[in-house]
This record gives C-alpha cells, structure tokens and sequence, in this order.
C-alpha cells in the first residue's frame, strides 16, 4: 500500500523522461524496490541482460543507506530487497559451496535480472498500448447515433378456461354478494331494541313476539338474525323494567307486554326468580 | 503519436485506394460531421477547418456523395448532420413480439363481452360491480378480440361492444355459440349448481348485424375507442 | 419527423446520382452502423438484413470503399463499427470529453492484465514487485476495460482477470493479438514458462472460455470485485 505513495528525492529514471507525461500521474517516486531497481540499472544503461547484477546490488544498497542517513521512512518492501541483495552480493563474492541446495547466486542473479527486464518490457508495453489511438481520444463512434426503433407486437395470452372460469366467478360471485349482503343486515342489540321499543309502545297486552318479529322480517332468511337479536334486546328490555315477557313451557310461543305502570310500592313483586 | 503515423501507414496498405484522391477537406468534414454530437452549422466547421477550404462547396459535395448511400448528409435548421436515408426507416425499427398475460380484470370483462354482447360498459359494470378501467378495455381492443359494434340507442349513446372472428381463433371457438351455457358451466362445476333459480347465462352471439336498439357506429368512433388510456399505469390494477 | 422526410426529398432531388445506382445492401449495412451505438457483428447485421446477402463480402467492400475516407469501417473484436479515422486526431481533440487519465500504476496493472491474462493479483504483483492497491483495481474496473473472468484453482481460489471488448475498443485493436509488441514480447521469452518466476500463460487470452486452471466466477464475485473500497470516503469519488 504505502510503496506506490512513497516519494524518494532522486533523480527520474530516465526511461520515464520520454514517457507519455499526460497519462502519468504518480512521476514521483518508485513504485517499488522493483522499480527502483530498475531506475538504477538504466543508470548503468546496458542492456539489462548483461547488467551487472553485483554493481546493482552495490548501488541499490547505496540507495537505501543514504536514505537512512536523512532518516527517509522506508516501507518494509524496500528492506527486505536490501537484506535480499546483501545476501545475494555476498554469495555472489564468496566462491559456490560444492553442492548447492536451492538455486546458484549465479541462477538468482539471473532470476532478478530476468524480473528487471520482464518489468520494463511491460512498462514499454503499456506506453505503447497508451499510445494507440485511443476511443474519445483520438478516434470518435458516431457522436449522435440513431436510435433504433423497437415496435413491440405484445401477443396476448389467455386459454378459454381462463375466460369460463373468469365469466362463473365473476357471475357466481354477483349472486353470493347479494347473499353477503343479507347476512351483514345483522340486528344490532341496539337496532333490535330500538324496534321492540316501537313494538312494545303498541302492545298494550300480551303478544306474541314472533308475530311482531315475523310482520317486521321480510326476508325469510333473516329470521333467525331477527329472533336472536330480538329476544337478547327483549331480555334487556325486561331487565331494565320496560316490559315483561312470558313464556308457558319450554319452545312454546313468548309472550310479551309493555310493563303495566306499577304503584311505587310494588316493585319488589315483579322478577319472579 | 509515432504509432498514430504508423496505424494509419497500416490503414492506407490495407486500402487499395489512394487517400490522396480524395480532398482532404472532405475526409475532414465527414470526421467532424460524423462524430459531433449534435448538427453542426457552416460556421462551427469553417472554425474546425483549416483556412481557406470552401467549406460551401465543400459541404455541397459530400451532401451529393452521400446522397445515394445509406446515410445522407442532411441540413436541418441550416446544420449539417448524417442522418440514415429515410427510405431505410424501417430498417431502423426492430420488431418483438412479446407474449403477455391478459391481467385478471381484462379476463373478466372479456368474458362478460363474449357472452353478454353487445354490451356497454356501464352494463359491464353493472353485471362486475366495478368501475371498468380504460386501461383493460384499451388492452382487450388491442388484443383484437374485441370491438366496438355500434351505440346504444339509450341517452348518451354509449358504445356496445362485441367480440370479433379473432376471438374465436384465440378460444379455438367454430362460433360464438359453442360458448358453454348455463348447465354446462355447472356442468364442469364452473358455476355453482345451488345458484339461485332466477340466475341465467345468456346465448352469446356475435352476429354482426346490429340489434333494435343499436345505432351504427359513427365516422371516428373507432379512433376513439382506440385512443391511449389517460393513465397507462391503470393498466394492471385490479 | 416530417419536415425530415421532406427534407430527404428536397435532398434527393439536388442530387442527381441514382440511389439505385449503388447496391442496396451496401446502403443498408451503411445505415445499420452508422445508426447503431455499438459494434455489431455478422450475426446481428444478417439479422436485419434482406435473406441472401454475402454479408461478409459487402463488409469487406464497405471497408474498402470507407478506408480513405475521414471515417472508416473497422473490426473490433469480430464486431463492425464506423470509426474516425486515426490520422484525424488532431482535429478531433475539441471533440475530447474530458478523458479518464490513468495513473502510472493502473496503466501498468492494465497493462499485465492485457498481456497475461488471465492473471491474478498476486501475479501482477509478482511482476511489478510491490502491493497493488485496492483503489487501482477499482479504477480499472470502473473503465470497464478488465473484468474479474474465474478464480484459479489454487489456494485461496484467487479471481483472475482479463480485458474486455470495451478495451480492445479502448486502444482500436481488432483481437488480443493485436496488442503492440506482443510479438517480441513472445520473442523475447518474457511471457513465457521459461521464466523462474514461474509464469504459465505464453500468449495472453480473453477468450472468455476458462482456462484449464480456472473455475467459473460465483455469485457475487463481480460485487465483490466491484466493491467500493474500503474507507467510506471514496465511495464518492469520481
């Protein structure tokens, strides 16, 4: 991360000097102990397949002892190369051990001459690929293209069972509506209460209840709605003391009447139970 | 910039011609005009140009080499633009066909034209209980399947509306009347076999000829029945 | 619309030449491309064009005949588009919308990618020899010149990556192999297998069928890759 920000106070490589500048951003710095390594070995402008490896080295590790000395922060990158090339220029000194295990100093000197070349032929690359003419840049598509018209056939589907299905459900649910909305005309107690009262200031005497409730309900259907609320508002009527009801035996017709006005004394006689 | 020389080196060897032939001026033209964004009038081009080009002529010349091609060079409002040769519109269309579902509602009130025709919409509405959107009646006429047939001879006139011959192509239907009726429907267990005795299924027909109480369509009737809904997103509601 | 079909007829009548005078499906490939947005290959044009036309011949024809003109027919990716020509550059820098500059490090990183890949990160950074950052992926990303391609199938299943159409349409190259100096990169030995580094892939590919070494992208590989980064600040950039 902080290799491609860090900035060293050093001269260009001088491959960049003939680069594309608009399309450089970061011409400070190196991006990298790779990079820096191979600033340096352009310095020695040879070709880098026959760089010395060992004056690399020498130089790279210059490099990084003058930075110490300013005390320039370095990324860790950079120190691990250093110790790298350290490491490598003494075993590129001292004479090859008579059975290496691991590569030669010979192979890895190769090896990072290798990277160094394969580095900058990318990097040739890229100022060759840059320099291409490039869309919007050199070379332009048509500024206002036409737009193609797209006309869209919507083809419909639908099966005849869709159709028959649709038609039954739609006429079927008409006539259950009407059905839904019978049922709703459910007596409220205070709806019921409110008709007793009317019926109940006519009645002077006994009368029949379902009389009354039959000539009030039209509808067949909504008898037993009627009757339910009837008889619950009929209970209340009676608690409150507005009327009395009879009733001879179990399912026999109810009898029922205004409550007759009572001599003030007599209220105590009235609820049979 | 070298290898820009190069690519065009590269260009002139693929090409047998000599570029030379050709005035530059034009190339110059055609690169600008091409790639502008927006038509360009004989004064932007001269500021582009080099000095000294005719660019009048210069314009009168390409406009005449293009006159034959697929792409013609065409001023609009006194600015120049490429346009494609207006005898190749309908190479610029691209057809799709897409296959859509009809929404619930368009079913319905499809169903309800096909066996009540004709049939107004307030008598499709009566018969739904809802308000018909004009975004399912747009649909159904675009479908085809069905049609305004004549008006209503009630106050207001209001259109009936019926089934046409690409309906029973699209049910697979020989004619209107092998719709099924009332005991087929409970038949199939469609309908509710303790539907109320007073419930009906008409016999559906599509003949043409108008009932007694229906007038003849009228010149533009048509147009209107057809005019875009108002409201395109009503289209699927319900 | 109107006004512009007579024009085209006000048009036809300055020009003398007969528009017949030049076969028909020169002048319809004409007003494809030009009209299209983006390149379109042989198979979309032969859709749209008459049946039995060698599309192929006439492209090569148009070619030839646009090849000294200031716009030219050219190939990318196996697809057809109008192009300004490239020596026309300087004239064509006003027409320059602000263009994207890249920095040193993305070009280089577009640049691995283009000539290696596929190739995973930890191999781009292998060759550059330092970190690649979140954010320069990201912008190359965003150009929508490389793509996250398949996952190698190595420890960690690392994502590889490759270029897109929009790159080879980027730089004018008509395939891969028309990457500048690919050929002596070959030469040099420099993509291949000999290298201790240990890179396996001689010639660089975007054919967009897998490697041996790779498997398919998986569900939200490309979110993933296409991820803001990290610090909340930058979601906003650009």
């Amino acid at each position: 991360m902080t290799a491609e920000i860090l900035s060293f106070e050093t001269g260009r490589p001088a491959e960049l000097a003939d680069g594309e500048p608009a399309l450089v951003v970061d011409v400070e710095g190196y991006e990298g102990p790779l990079d820096l390594l191979l600033a340096l070995a352009r310095q020695q402008k040879v070709d880098l397949a026959k760089i010395s490896i060992l004056a690399l080295a020498d130089q790279y590790l210059q490099f990084i002892e003058a930075a110490r000395k300013i005390r320039l922060e370095l990324a860790a990158d950079y120190l691990v190369m250093a110790a790298w090339l350290a490491f490598l220029k003494s075993r590129l000194l001292l004479p090859e051990p008579a059975t290496p295990d691991g590569p030669s100093a010979e192979e890895m000197a190769t090896a990072l001459a290798n990277r160094l070349r394969r580095l900058e032929a990318i990097r040739e690359a890229s100022n060759r690929l840059m320099n291409r003419p490039q869309l919007q840049r050199d070379i332009f598509p048509r500024g206002d293209p036409e737009t193609i018209a797209e006309i869209r056939h919507p083809r419909f589907t639908a099966t005849l069972f869709d159709l028959l299905t649709a038609y039954a459900a739609q006429r079927q649910q008409r006539v259950l509506a009407s059905v839904h909305l019978a049922k709703r005309t459910v007596w409220s107690l205070s709806e019921a209460r409110a008709s007793l009262e009317r019926l109940v200031g006519m009645a002077e005497d006994w009368s029949c209840l379902d009389e009354y409730l039959m000539s009030y309900v039209v509808d067949p259907s909504q008898r037993a709605t009627v009757f339910a609320s009837s008889f619950a508002a009929a209970l209340e009527l009676v608690r409150e003391g507005e009327m009395e009801l009879n009733q001879k035996a179990a399912f026999a017709p109810l009898y029922f009447r205004k409550r007759p006005p009572q001599p003030s004394g007599a209220m105590s006689d009235l609820p049979v139970e | 910039m070298a290898s820009l020389a190069e690519k065009r080196k590269d260009d002139a060897e693929e090409a047998p011609a000599d570029p030379q032939a050709r005035p530059e001026e034009l190339r110059l033209l055609e690169a600008l005009l091409f790639a502008s964004t927006e038509p360009l009038d004989q004064g932007a081009l001269a500021k582009r140009m080099p000095d000294g080009v005719d660019i009048k002529a210069a314009l009168a010349q390409l406009q005449a080499e293009y006159a034959t091609r697929g792409v013609n060079l065409v001023r609009i409002a006194n600015k120049w633009t490429f346009r494609t040769a207006g005898d190749l519109a309908w190479l610029m269309t691209r057809e799709t066909t897409e296959t859509r579902r009809l929404s619930r509602a368009a079913i319905e009130v499809l169903a309800i034209i096909a066996y009540h025709q004709p049939v107004t919409r307030a008598e499709i509405e009566e018969i739904r209980g809802v308000i018909t959107s004009k975004g399912t009646l747009d649909v159904l006429l675009e479908t085809g399947w069905i049609r305004p047939r004549g008006r209503r001879k009630t106050p207001g006139r209001p259109l009936t509306f019926g089934t046409t011959e690409a309906f029973l192509s699209q049910f697979s239907l020989e004619a209107l009347s092998d719709l099924p009726g009332l005991e087929e429907l409970k038949g199939t267990g469609l309908l509710d076999s303790r539907l109320p005795t007073g419930f009906s299924v008409p016999t559906p027909s599509d003949d043409p000829a108008l009932r007694e109480d229906e007038d003849p369509l009228e010149i533009g009737d048509l147009e209107l029945a057809l005019a875009p809904a108002v409201e395109p997103e009503s289209d699927d509601k319900s």
